[in-house]
């Protein structure tokens, strides 16, 4: 059912931890929907010099995690927000439909760290292109 | 890690074929084909093999032979009974009773018949799961028409008061039926003693074939037909009879049935070796169902902080077979209904993870699943975002 | 007589399984058991089977794999189909339109949604049993929410012009459904260029397992459940799958319509000798069906001042398996509602006789029957009140 | 399906054909139904010296013709009369449920031709004591 990318960022996931004195921190999901996701980066220079995370979630949920953190470490805060939860999913060689939940969350989860080094820089929040997050939060957790 | 041998734990959501049930159906997978409503010779031995199964089948039910009725599984027997009984007894009322834990297979036809007019009570059950026969009692009005209770839970192994049940329901004169998928080869059955009017079973739970089931239909009640057509099973189920199948289930009904006892031992003694170990190694984990009410081989069990697909990919990769909630949809995002109906909330519903033992399981097997789960849960747990490394103790999520 | 050889003419019943069939299901049965609901390795690999098998039977028929649904076999397709389409598109019409020679698993469901209020058109047939395109086209109204025609008839033969009704239905915007069940591997089937949308398929008819079958369902149709339940066949149709008859089915379909133009040629070219031989030496002998539109492997064949249960018992006798009207109603005494809707008086009908050949007979087959058949109706003949030794050569009785 | 009785009476069914100039003739049965079975009597000095008949019909109704033509010969016939469609079934050893109408035609069959040969005799024909016929006509001819 996964690819075998996404078995690989699951068994091996990289970035797996948490930030002492991170810069921005998001937090996505909701543990009734059964995924919770935790993304803290550290920002130097407008760029993500790292970026871990922490999840509560199924083995596409973690891989999404961990593909994400990949993704935009060593980017500019404006190219990592450019990151959509399609390139998430097309960088882990595809997720079954029922999952692509997975992948909107990490980018959800990345939006919000970097809203979070924003708000902390005193700049404005950007706002969420499309906002899926709520269509997709429902069929994640279809009760 | 990384081996390649496969320790099954998953026999609630389908069993291997025993070598000798499949040998008993090979002849007529490859030889024996006649139709048996035919009146040939080649076709008269399809119809004895037919009737041995049947036989067979009624002897491990306590029933007639002219009671059993086969179809194509478990599923289609129970949208058999909850329509067929619903529909023919239409002009008598519009109500039925069930649980809120069963099966989709009934719960999904009920939700159907729903919006077709009738009116469906789901009785709740206790943090063990178990119905309490004073909630069916109560539920029964002037216009119920059927009763239908399983006989022992697919997801947290909890056996119900099915005896009790059905002196209910027999003494408001309604039609008890009971999904008796997972109980059959674990448990005694005996549909006259137990009140039973209407019973489900699947030849795939207990080592026969996949695409086979009966529906015991007690003489005398009135249930429509699901399937019309020719005049098979009594002119109750038509189409052509799956002869190697049936075969097969008459056979894997009696060998399942001749050793419940032995079976029970040996299963419950593995089932209780692995459960206590994973209690004593694990913390956070609290077992689902009840204590002793509940099938041999079944162990359910919450592990907070962690989310059980993850689980099961991590112990696939061990080559260990388990399931979290039921197979059936374990591709579905919603926590299972019965954890939710036992009170768990979502989030521990999520954590949850089904270990089912079956005959050819070994304490090597049980020792195996030891060793790999501990480090399964705290890997998964040293990536949660809701774990603190214990010092949550008291916590509830 | 008595020698105990068996000459299988019965294949409108069922077929035998094809040796490479059982050997593609044996290691489903034996080996490899895993529910494909679940998701490790074992499970993964009887999803793959059932996808492959779900690709042959689509490439079989021009249809898309997600279009296949799998079933317990052609009754159940019909049901499904039938009563699928009637109760999902109740809010549009209640009016079915079917034919006369359509099989019992059609006709009976068709009777049963009439007591459920809808009303159900059964266009007649010609005396070869073809339906006229035109009586469909008049038959339908602005209720008219599914017709349902067979493809080809089980007991006489007769093909029917399936891509010319299957036009007019979408020229009314209404779902076309077809019994093809005896057609498969005979005829060459293309869903799309013969506007067919649901389509009922049984393995057992073309060499394949009993027990398991197909309904083709085009994508876009508004169709209710047949058996509420589990999610699989993308939640469709519950209950966990029957992978060893899904795969038998698969590979069965594959070579059943790889060599159509071969099989007709060497089935026809056997029937046709057998026919002549029986219209030659056996008077008062006629052919139901249509001369040239009809099944290759086909013979329906009345027999005046006989009745066709008494042939049946002397030609098993000899071995020889053949069948009086179709199987699944062999054990009921009225005689075939087809026969007599080509016209045939009741007492001609009962003195019919179905010759089916499939692909292992031979010409000693056919030798060997002609050589039996004649003395067999002679008998039978000779202790016949009202046969008079041929004296009533113009009688019609 | 048949009892081994059955199948010896259909495959060398005694008493077969007609008597030249038959004491009595019993026809009954419908060619529409199925089966017609026409029961040919001699009768002396009130015994039923030779009994034929000639049936159109299913197994059991050529073995019940048979079997009946042999329980009635050397009979009287009062003794004959007595003779119901149970004793023929019995004698076959048996009959399908289905099939135990054919049963019935045989008894209604010697019952005619006895009634034949009576009111030849100008005497009063006897009147059946269990007038099933009809009954079971319908359930041969369930259309
Ligand atoms: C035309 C037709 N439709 C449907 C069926 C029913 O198929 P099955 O017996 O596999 O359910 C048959 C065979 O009996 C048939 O010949
Ligand atoms: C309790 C119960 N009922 C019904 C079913 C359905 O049986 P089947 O999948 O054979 O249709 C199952 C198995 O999935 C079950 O566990």
């Amino acid at each position: 059912m996964y690819s075998d990318k996404v078995m690989d960022h699951f068994k091996n996931p990289r970035n797996v931890g948490e930030i002492e004195n991170p810069d921005g921190v998001g937090e996505v999901g909701n543990p009734v929907c059964g995924d919770i996701m935790k993304i803290f980066i550290s920002v130097n220079d407008n760029v993500i010099t790292d970026a871990k995370f922490k999840t509560f979630g199924c083995g596409a949920a973690i891989a999404s995690s961990s593909m994400a953190t990949e993704l935009v470490r060593g980017k500019t805060l404006e190219d990592a927000w450019e990151i959509s939860n399609k390139a998430v999913a097309e960088a882990l060689e595809g997720l079954p439909p029922i999952k692509m939940h997975c992948s909107v969350l990490a980018e959800e989860g990345i939006h919000k760290a970097i809203n979070d080094y924003r708000k902390k820089q005193g700049l404005p929040e950007w706002e969420e292109k499309n906002p899926h997050s709520h269509e997709h939060e429902d069929s994640a957790c279809e009760h | 890690m990384g081996e390649r041998r496969t320790i099954y734990l998953d026999h609630a959501a389908t069993t291997p074929v025993k070598p000798s049930v499949a040998d008993a159906m090979w002849p007529y997978l490859n030889n024996h084909f006649g139709n048996p409503s035919s009146i040939y010779r080649i076709a008269r031995e399809s119809r004895n093999a037919i009737e041995t199964a049947r036989a067979q089948v009624a002897k491990a039910l306590g029933a007639e032979p002219g009671e059993i009725y086969f179809t194509s599984g478990g599923s289609e027997s129970d949208n058999w009974a909850i329509k067929g009984i619903a529909f023919a007894n239409r002009k008598k009322g519009n109500h039925i009773i069930t649980s809120a834990i069963e099966h989709h297979a009934i719960l999904h036809t009920c939700q159907y018949l729903e919006r077709e007019g009738f009116a469906v009570t789901y009785i709740p059950v206790d943090q063990y799961g178990l119905i309490d026969p004073a909630d069916l009692e109560r539920a029964i009005t002037d216009t119920t028409i059927l009763i239908s209770i399983m006989y022992a839970n697919n997801e947290i192994g909890t056996i119900e008061p099915v005896a009790e049940l059905g002196a209910i329901a027999r003494k408001h004169k309604i039609p008890f039926h009971t999904d008796a998928v997972q109980a059959i080869g674990n448990v005694p059955i005996d549909v006259r003693t137990q009140n039973i009017d209407l019973l489900s079973l699947s030849a795939h739970k207990f080592y026969g074939p996949k695409g086979c089931g009966a529906l015991y239909i007690r003489k005398g009640v009135k249930i429509d037909n699901l399937i019309h057509g020719g005049g098979q099973e009594n002119r109750r189920r038509a189409g052509t009879e799956n002869i190697a199948a049936i075969v097969g289930m008459g056979k894997a009904i009696e060998l399942a049935t001749a050793d419940i006892e032995w079976h029970n031992t040996h299963i419950r003694t593995l089932r209780d070796r692995l459960l206590n170990g994973i209690l004593v190694t694990i913390p956070h984990a609290r077992l689902n169902g009840h204590p002793e009410k509940r099938l041999p081989g079944n162990i359910n069990i919450s592990f907070e902080f962690i989310e059980g697909e993850s689980m099961l990919l991590w112990l696939d990769d061990e080559g260990i077979c388990a399931s979290t909630g039921s197979a059936c949809t374990s591709g579905s995002l919603e926590p299972s209904h019965v954890l939710l109906a036992i009170g768990l909330p979502h989030e521990i519903a999520h954590g949850s993870l089904r270990l089912t033992l079956g005959d050819a399981n070994t304490e090597a097997d049980v020792d195996f699943v030891l060793e790999v789960l501990p480090k399964v849960v705290s890997r998964l747990r040293e990536m949660s975002p809701l774990y603190k490394g214990g010092k949550e103790e008291n916590s509830n999520v």
